[in-house]
């Protein structure tokens, strides 16, 4: 019942070539930088894992977390809402190269369709996106006179997430935005990993302070002070460092 | 004939099946007692549908907090660890498949894993609860039953003929007088209750027992 | 921006005849007692509300809160998934008589649509139900080989809910399985109307613990100390007292 | 030809009609200025995407902390009586019709009230955000935008030619020289520049302007 697991390298061990990945954060809040550069350090020792599906909601910023991903040419495949930002270059790059995929989600969508991978919920019905180029191909239909967008659940085999509180058992809270999608996409992995920043002992989270119950959470590994994305970038960060 | 297996005794044999740090939900009623019989060493974590995971034993009379209680509306207590949640949450650990075991009760079992215990017909007020929901969300969905009705009935049948909660959902049965599992349309025989022959069993079963291997003797202490 | 009322019979004046109403609480944990009596205070004086349509997951135990509701013949139909219970006699005798309507409902499914009627989703597809008689008359269909439900979202004119802290906002928190429906009913409820156990100043809450965000709370009227539900029923207590 | 709004003039214009009290999304860019502009004596609660509820201005430059960030990944602060929540809770505030108003850039807006603000056509990379889902949530859902684009023609149009964000979904829109509502797939002219004839307007708009009772000249002050 103990879900902590020593070192990053040990909790990123089992993800295989071709996963479906589902990365937590919105922009560099919540991003889980450490979890994402110990599956690069392993691509580098070893060649794996590669051909990812990496589900998040942008592509990337500068060259740490998940641009540093594509950027070793380990992801086939984004699907996120905002692939454009400050400086997406890596994306970009091979996006018109037509080295990477990319299905393009609208926000609130991406977000009901993790949540309902989760949920158990196989598909269903929203607004968004009716009459327009993201539509396209999908099944419409009306309910008291509007029309309305089938879209379905989205899973992934594993979760990679940033948390602030973690207990034995993986009951998690968050710190401030840095919620984002993280609770919904624990729900949603087969597998879902967890980096915190202070690993408690059960019951030092009150429980009604909890936001992700232990039961969407396969293994904890404890991260003091991790790197925060957007920090990393204002000093023009490379990872792997860059060698002289 | 044989002594059958009190209902304690059938949680019992049921606890034995559960893993160390499996999450569970115990259906109302007889499957609560599940909880009781964890094997030393193991440790569940305990689901109800009301949004708590993680809770305990009863409290003491007198000291229950009536905002703290499972899905029977029993009182309940916290361990450590323990997580509240709202209805929708609740179900999509349901719904989701996050829940690696839910032992339910049960009127009637099909061969085909078809599970009816909600309404015994179209008399009075019908409820229904968490029970079709658990059914399909659930890693495994056991059933914990005597082997026949109260007046003689088999129980494990060929086709429900009660109100269905769920099709194909049960994979194995634990009743007074045996332990069976749901593979491919078929029940397949495990254990029975020492002493008692397969035909004997066989009579008092309303679809075909198959064998899949040797079939051992339910091993249960007095409890 | 101050949601707070003074009265809780203030707080209940608007719920107009043939009112959906969804009611807080499983059992008695959670149950909105005085904002339920405040109705019937209402009804005793006024004649109305009556015809009301209620969604709650049980159909009242006793002769207090939502059975007390049901013993005045206020209520026209019943939205619930265990009309049974401990002392159900008052929705018991009103139903085999034909006085009242039952929609009985999957208490996963009734959950999930009640978040979908707050979440702007007008239908999804459960697993829960197929090949059951609940399911009959509802769409079918298959994803990936297995049959699911379609299910649709459920609304409500007004929600009455029961909450531990709540400030000017609307912002609240619950107490232990209080919790219950009454985050998601909170969505679902075009007006929601909450008792809160103690009103506290904007700030009174940490922002991370906020189990519902002041945008889906219309109306808070503070009620300290308010009843229990089960507590009321041992003590075999009827609403309006029974004069002797 | 009479002077134009300024942005920051525009977004002056719609935050007065942001009623106390009102729950607001304002899209990236541009429109955040919206907020800057409240009235005195209203409060309105400021929604963004990533989850959070309640949030105020910028931080001042050093004192940013980036895990509170709005959807345009800029540093925020907190109001007391803030809320964080998750993605999918944020869009069914969204999507569920929670918010009173959502106030957006476009690229054009059509008379039937069809938004496109998020492609200008097959080349580069496409990215869309909440935007789509914002146009079907907010109870009101209002355009800032120039009223023509940097080469000089009219965003203002019968059918909008670039990719829809959504159909019939804007009800008024804020100009550089107009305020225009959007009713019964057309646009009705409610305030236009001082010192602006109806024909010149007209002139600089790709759709028939009606008029729905008097027009009134906008009254903004230098911002």
């Amino acid at each position: 019942m103990d879900k902590r697991i020593a070192t990053l390298a040990e909790a990123v061990a089992d993800i295989p070539d071709g996963a479906t990945v589902m990365i937590g954060g919105f922009g560099g809040s919540g991003a889980p930088i450490e979890l994402i550069h110990a599956l690069i350090d392993r691509f580098l020792a070893t060649g794996s894992p590669k051909d990812l599906t990496v589900i998040n909601n942008n592509a990337g910023n500068g060259h740490v977390g998940i641009a540093a991903l594509i950027e070793q040419g380990m992801v086939r495949k984004m699907v996120c809402s905002f692939p454009r930002s400050a400086d997406p270059r890596v994306f970009t790059d091979k996006y018109l190269a037509g080295q990477i995929e990319l299905e393009l989600v609208p926000q609130g969508t991406l977000a009901e369709r993790i949540r309902a991978g989760g949920a158990g919920i196989p598909a269903f019905f929203t607004p968004t996106s009716f009459g327009t180029d993201l539509a396209k191909g999908k099944p419409v239909q009306e309910f008291e006179g509007r029309s309305y967008v089938m879209e379905r659940w989205l899973k992934a085999d594993f979760t990679l997430i940033k948390a602030e509180l973690g207990d034995h058992y993986g009951n998690l809270t968050y710190r401030m935005a840095a919620r984002n999608f993280s609770p919904i996409m624990a729900m949603a992995g087969a597998k879902t990993i967890v980096q915190v920043t202070r690993a408690v002992e059960p019951g030092g989270i009150e429980p009604e302070n909890v936001i992700t119950p232990g039961i969407f959470v396969d293994a904890i590994v404890e991260v003091p002070a991790p790197a925060q994305e957007e920090a990393l970038n204002r000093a023009d960060t490379h990872y792997p460092e860059v060698q002289a | 004939m044989t002594a059958k297996l009190s209902n304690a005794q059938i949680a019992w044999r049921a606890a034995q099946d559960i893993a160390d740090g499996a999450y569970v939900n115990l259906g109302i009623g007889f499957p609560e007692m599940v909880a009781k019989f964890q094997p030393p060493g193991r440790q569940a974590v305990f689901h109800t549908e009301n949004g708590v995971l993680g809770f305990g034993e009863a409290p003491a009379p007198g000291t229950e907090d009536w905002d703290l209680i499972n899905a029977g509306k029993k009182a309940i207590t916290l361990k450590p660890g323990a997580a509240f949640f709202h209805h929708a949450d609740s179900f999509a650990m349901v719904r989701g498949g996050h829940l690696d075991v839910a032992i339910l009760g049960a009127y009637q079992v099909a061969e085909t894993g078809d599970l009816a215990n909600w309404s015994t017909g179209p008399k009075g007020v019908p409820a229904v609860g968490g029970a079709m929901d658990l059914v399909h969300g659930a890693k495994r969905v056991a059933v914990l039953t005597d082997h026949v009705t109260k007046d003689g009935k088999p129980k494990l049948v060929e086709k429900c003929t009660l109100p269905l909660t769920g099709v194909g959902c049960v994979t194995r049965v634990y009743t007074s007088l045996a332990v069976v599992d749901i593979e491919d349309g078929h029940f397949v025989l495990r254990e029975k209750v020492a002493g008692l022959s397969f035909d004997d069993l066989q009579a008092v079963t309303g679809a075909k027992l198959h064998l899949g291997g040797p079939v051992a003797d339910i091993d249960v202490p007095e409890v």
